[in-house]
């Protein structure tokens, strides 16, 4: 073999000089989550012109309230939506799950937390079956979750009369661990003027563990693999099914930790309750940036999304308008963040 | 010539192949694409696999790579009988693949395609070594005469040679057997292309089993030990370098058309020539007249 | 035109009375409403013409989800508003928030639903029926009507009140059915109607929950050749004829404008002179019965949108 | 230049003896829509078996006019998708529709047919307005229609409110043109023991020319291109704008015809209705064989899709099941059937 | 070498090109990719545009078939200034393109993509000639030399290879003055790429301008008449076929290395070698080694 002069392994390619290195503000701007932040911002500098109760730092607490009861849900949907598939189901399964809880402890007469850890192991279970359907039956994942979705309605509804002959399941306030379990679950603390609910910490840990995941370990890797082109995450060796399974099974997680919350903060839970949310989430994160065909996203933005989805909410009652016209406010309001979040990003992408 | 496997008795150290399929075949629903086809591949071997369009080629490493399953026949692995359920395992043999549509996703960046199922992890956490893997991305790279800038682009905004070349690189860096190269040249530049020619012989030379997939005749014949050639799902042609000539292989691959008579009738087309301008309807370029089809003088 | 379309002066809201000269405070009344309900119009307008004639800044404020309505108390208390009045149709959710309030120093009253729960929260009064005996009523009259057996219609499934009714009334008359409807879907209500008609012809009567689902289910009574006849909890204007028109059997009217403008009422009375309506105890708006009887009276305040 | 003796044009390419050809039966079957047909009649036996009033054919007047009401917005949602957008606002803008006519007439004191037509120029703007505004943002249709859905809703409480004081339309039937009206858009006639709504003949017919234009025209062609590869479909010609823009619209024509027969079998208009139901029409389309990614799909299948949703809603009933269960049963039947629809084609495909 | 163009004094027939390019840049986000390139495509010519991978050749054959707008410089058609705003308004210019990445819908059939917006229409209803497009559609792939059985079938069920021969045919079947093919032969068997380089002398002999892009200099020296030379975004060699050899070609084309040594050097390399089996780690796969790089020597 002729052994030139020259080390092997040395760059030999010739230096681009056609590319422009991008100042870091440009490339800060074009990750997914930044430019739903300047969206954010957006909104809440138009509500804080607008509406004064907004400007009132206690009330920092209620709005954060409205947006992590939406993040919780919204952090592994956006998982879910990155790695290519729906989860339709997602809204129901936590009323599912607040059920599970009350009416296994309440039926069986046990301590609470029995009731939690059996709802724990319901909602992932369904999570699980989500995503054996999936594969089983090779149908895509928005016909599977809707199955899903469907039955779980009725599964609630049934058996909750079936079990008490109400809609509802019965008060278990009075029962061994409701204190403990509403202390970790359903209690809130004072941060200087701020009232801050347990829930705005569980959304706001859920989204940082969730950011690393998905960016800092080899899961998030395949997670983006995935729902970019599953056929090609295949190929190169990634466990597509347990990935995606595993997603499905997150969903159910955070499912568990929303009924918990419902549960706590009112003792009961209402058999209809979650119809509709699924799409909240779903919302939540298309604001954040997630693509609906997957393999892109970010769940920070997704946190993103529900913040500007709950502030809006709040902020048309702080400003006092029309109710009527509650929708159509929601409706500019959700538009105007995105195409904020699509022009920076836009911007960012020419510079 | 039929597919007599050339066996040289001199090659001692490497008799058991590390991989041979006998008598496979796979049917995609009506389509038999592949029928009753062996090949052996062997440690420090470069084995072509050579064909027409849609002869059967990509087909027969998607089996071998666990892409997809065999409907008939036996793959043997050292000896062993055995199938990949999964692409894993395949590569958990030691069989790394570039695909022809090279499996990457394109909204990802270069390294983390570059690393995707191999991942490298670390720290207490097994967390992304990020930097590390970054750096090697560069390194290998480079190697190929390839510089990207901005190893955080994503891969769908690359040009076709450069996602090319991220394929390649990334099957070599992680083969530690068999490596397979589906037609790893097309999309590449006459320098890129003596570079993955080089790495060829490299991974030869460590000790690896390489099948090749290429239509140029030029580029089979200067790396390949072994040509295998399919037609229409089956095996025609199974020879030993020494058996064949560049010309000889050049026919062979044609299905033995003469491509020095194409050559000539080209030239003697006058490329010099310059026509006056006209404007054609639709389907007015006239169907070039070829020489009758032949089968291979086997 | 020659007829139809809207007359050019029509009278407006029924309560028109001067305009107290008291300080303008500003009262939420935050239901459990689904936006454009007809029924939740009525409350709406009552509690309008109240807050007019009291020179009261109303805002209303609306979510058929029992946390996200619980939320809307907790942003009137932002708000520091004067008073509020809520349904406690899910007393559970609201709950927290409603004693957050109370504790706060602002006057609460609830109506429409919550009988059972209001006073434990601290809340001054209660305007409303009870959903049970509303059912029960509904049940009785069915029974002295001779009725053989009877659909019950829920446009919204899992709704705690919605329920109540239909219990209430299979307690009374146990020979009762449900049905679960969609209710922003009428053409889908009607068929449902109709198939659950057509499935079960012993059906005499369809027990409907909401004014527009009674004139839908008149259609479908039309459709599946059915003789049943309607009987609806709710009014409205298009109701009311029916009833005069002999479509509707009866309706079970809990006069929601009174609910809505009691509630109002009765906190601006709290805050200029310390009253307290029902001085305690739950102030019932209904349940009364319309029907071809009594709907003569009834008729020309529905023309004007207020019954 | 050399001539040789061949005849250019001829077939010079040896015959491919690999291929099998495939059974007339295998072809059929591999149609989409076919597999949904068998889903069909798999839920329709199923129902024949267990509920007697199914059994009885006068009663399937009534399945016809539920599947009807979901059909007539299942095909140009089918289209929207198969050209590879959402439409969110596909069911809140046959309540606008329907309110438009009625508002408009009855406000002016104008003919009745005067608000149809004006009906009619504001659907088909609505549509425009979502097609424009989806290449003026570069947002995905999803948010861009359910920016719509949210504004739509606002939109049609507080404009009713705004113009008759109340949430509904104000009654119409005694107007000038409502008779012809309602013989148009809310009529029946009897077939035999059947009577079959007017909405069963537009449903019908639309289904065979929305399946005509998509497979036989160019702007079928052009549908399937946008939706499997819009970029590729731009590079080789075709007009990806214009074709988005006429499938918003087309949305648009049949939210009218929704909204019309709304209007005319109900006399009024609740502002309210109709949130929910794109989800319904998506559901159908799905059902049917579309993909969710777009470019692939059948007319023919959404509508049997329809009828599918249709027929297990109104036979759930007719088997006089357990109502709490209901939603339950819904969602197993539909899996059922798309389970049968993917199973059949797989079988197909592999013949 | 400059950028000079070679005119030759003999071809006064075609002396205005029907396309010309001046001074051209085009910019994605902050990577430059063309910068002031000139081209000239007359009809009745074969110009070739070679360049290492990433050079801004399918950029440049982009913008000329209006897939994207330049940023700089001009483009003049028959000499009037234009520029397509869309590849419908290119195509209407009788412009047809295959591009590298083929622009077939996946899910579509065979026949459906080939005529993809151009559909033959008849009758009073305009309705689609379906059963004409599949003749066609079947014949011109059977001048190419590919049968397939189903035209029925979707086109991503196909081989790399049968794909390509769909963009192929299409774009002769439909290009009416100038027909651009970005590595046609890329993914091509060797009967086939020969078919596709007599079609490229069959247009040019029917009047058509045609721009080939091509990384095998066998194949560009056996059809052009006028080499372009892209390196990183400029213009690095404009020559007419007079002036270069086939050796000159694929040495400027490798960016000046010898190719020739690349042979030497392989062949070198022992291809009946056999080494004795061995497993690697990651990255043990020795670089090849290369010579030093060199700008070419214009
Ligand atoms: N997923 C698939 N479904 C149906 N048929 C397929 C599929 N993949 C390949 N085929 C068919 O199988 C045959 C062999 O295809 P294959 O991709 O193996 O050819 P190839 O030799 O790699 O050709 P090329 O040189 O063009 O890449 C072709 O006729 C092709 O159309
Ligand atoms: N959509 C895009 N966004 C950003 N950069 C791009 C995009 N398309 C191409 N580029 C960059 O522009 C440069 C030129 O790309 P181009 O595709 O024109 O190269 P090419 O000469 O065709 O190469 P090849 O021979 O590999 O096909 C490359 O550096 C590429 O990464
Ligand atoms: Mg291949
Ligand atoms: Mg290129």
């Amino acid at each position: 073999m002729t052994a030139t002069a020259t080390e092997p392994g040395r760059a030999g390619a010739t230096r681009d000089d056609r590319v422009a290195s991008r100042s870091l503000a440009a490339r800060l701007l074009s990750r997914p989550e930044v430019g739903s932040l300047i969206g954010a911002i957006v909104i809440f500098l138009l509500f804080m012109a607008v509406a004064v109760p907004f400007r009132n730092v206690a009330n920092v607490g209620t709005i954060l309230y409205g947006a992590s009861t939406i993040g919780i849900m919204a952090v592994p949907v956006a998982l879910l939506m990155i790695g290519g598939e729906f989860d339709l189901s997602a809204g129901v399964a936590a009323t599912t799950s607040g059920l599970s809880a009350s009416l296994i402890a309440w039926n069986l007469g046990l301590n609470v937390w029995v009731g939690v850890v059996l709802a724990l192991v319901v909602s992932v279970a369904v999570g699980a079956f989500n995503g054996w359907l999936l594969f089983k039956t090779g149908l895509p994942s928005f016909l599977v979750t809707l199955g899903t979705f469907f039955i779980l309605q009725g599964v609630n509804l049934g058996v909750t009369r079936l079990l008490t002959g109400n809609v509802a399941s019965a008060d278990i306030s009075d029962m061994d661990g409701f204190a403990g379990a509403q202390k970790v679950f359903g209690s809130e603390f004072a941060l200087g003027p701020v009232t801050v609910k347990i829930t705005v910490i569980y959304w706001i840990v859920l989204t940082l563990v969730a950011a690393h995941v998905l960016l800092r370990t080899r899961a998030g890797n395949w997670i983006f693999a995935v729902g970019g082109d599953a056929a090609a995450a295949r190929a190169v060796g990634v466990p597509v099914k347990a990935t995606k399974i595993g997603l499905f099974m997150a969903v159910g997680f955070c499912a568990w930790l929303s009924g918990m919350h419902l549960l706590f903060q009112f003792n009961t839970v209402q058999s209809g309750e979650g119809v509709g949310k699924e799409f909240i989430f779903i919302i939540a994160a298309v604001i954040g940036g997630c693509l609906l065909t997957g393999g892109y996203g970010s769940v920070v933005g997704a946190s993103i999304g529900a913040l500007i989805f709950g502030m809006t909410q709040l902020g048309i009652n702080y400003a006092g308008w029309n109710p009527d016209w509650f929708k159509t406010f929601l409706g500019v309001m959700l538009v105007l963040a995105t195409v904020v979040n699509v022009y920076v990003k836009m911007k960012a992408d020419r510079r | 010539m039929s597919s007599a496997t050339a066996e040289r008795p001199g090659a001692a150290s490497s008799d058991t192949p590390i991989l041979a399929l006998d008598g496979v075949g796979k049917s995609y629903g009506n389509v038999h694409a592949l029928r009753g086809v062996s090949l052996k591949v062997r440690q420090g071997e470069v084995t072509c696999v050579l064909g027409d369009n849609g002869a059967g080629k990509s087909t027969l490493i998607k089996i071998i790579s666990g892409l997809h399953e065999h409907s008939d026949g036996t793959m043997t692995l050292d000896g062993v009988e055995c199938s990949f359920p999964s692409p894993r395992a395949a590569q958990a043999s030691g069989i790394a693949t570039v695909y022809q549509d090279l499996a990457l996703a394109p909204l990802m960046s270069v390294w983390r395609n570059f690393f995707l199922g191999n991942e490298l992890r670390r720290g207490p956490f097994r967390t992304l070594d990020i930097a590390g893997m970054k750096q090697i991305c560069h390194d290998e790279l480079a190697k190929m005469g390839i510089v990207i800038p901005d190893l955080d682009r994503p891969v769908g905004g690359l040009s076709g040679g450069q996602r090319q070349c991220i394929a390649i690189a990334r099957a070599i860096y992680f083969g530690a057997r068999v490596i397979i190269l589906d037609e790893p040249t097309a999309a590449l530049g006459v320098k890129q292309s003596g570079v993955v020619l080089r790495y060829i012989v490299k991974a030869r030379d460590a000790g690896l089993g390489v099948i090749f997939i290429t239509h140029n005749p030029h580029h089979a014949h200067l790396v390949g030990n072994h040509f295998v050639i399919l037609k229409l799902g089956r095996v025609v042609l199974d020879a030993h370098r020494d058996e064949l000539t560049l010309e000889q292989l050049t026919t062979e691959m044609a299905g033995g058309e003469e491509l020095a008579e194409l050559s000539h009738e080209l030239r003697g087309a006058d490329p010099g020539k310059v026509v006056a301008p006209a404007e054609v309807e639709h389907g007015q370029v006239e169907a070039p007249a070829r020489p009758d089809e032949e089968e291979p003088s086997a | 035109s020659s007829s139809g379309g809207k007359q050019p002066a029509q009278a407006s809201g029924a309560a028109q009375a001067g305009v107290a000269d008291t300080p303008r405070m500003t009262i939420a009344l935050i239901t459990h409403a689904p936006p454009g309900d007809t029924f939740w119009d009525l409350v709406r307008k009552g509690a309008e013409a109240a807050a007019k004639k009291d020179n009261v800044d109303l805002q209303f404020q609306s979510d058929p989800d029992g946390a996200n309505q619980a939320n809307l108390v907790q942003s009137a208390i932002d708000k520091k508003v004067d008073g509020i009045a809520v349904t406690l149709a899910k007393p559970d959710a609201m709950k927290a928030n409603v004693e957050k309030a109370v504790q706060g120093g602002i006057p609460v009253v609830a109506l429409n639903g919550g009988i059972e729960d209001w006073k434990a929260m601290g809340v001054q009064g209660y305007f409303g029926q009870d959903e049970k005996i509303a059912g029960e009523a509904a049940g009785e009259r069915l029974k002295t009507d001779g009725a053989k057996k009877a659909l019950c219609v829920i446009q919204e499934q899992g709704h705690v009140g919605l329920e109540a009714r239909c219990d209430g009334a299979k307690a009374t008359f146990p020979d009762t059915e449900k049905i679960y409807v969609t209710g922003t879907d009428m053409p889908s209500v009607q068929a449902a109607i109709t198939s659950k008609l057509q499935q079960d012809p012993a059906i005499d009567r369809v027990l409907t929950l909401g004014a527009p689902f009674a004139l839908t289910a008149v259609k479908s009574v039309k459709d599946a050749s059915s003789s049943a006849k309607v009987v609806t909890f709710d009014t409205n204007k298009d109701l009311v004829t029916a009833i005069k028109n002999g479509e509707v059997e009866w309706a079970v009217d809990q006069q929601p404008y009174l609910q809505g403008y009691l509630a109002v009422d009765s906190l601006w009375l709290y805050k200029v002179n310390g009253n307290t309506i029902g001085g305690g105890q739950a102030t019932l708006t209904g349940p009364a019965f319309i029907d071809k009887t009594n709907v003569a009276n009834v008729e020309k305040f529905a023309a004007n949108g207020t019954r």
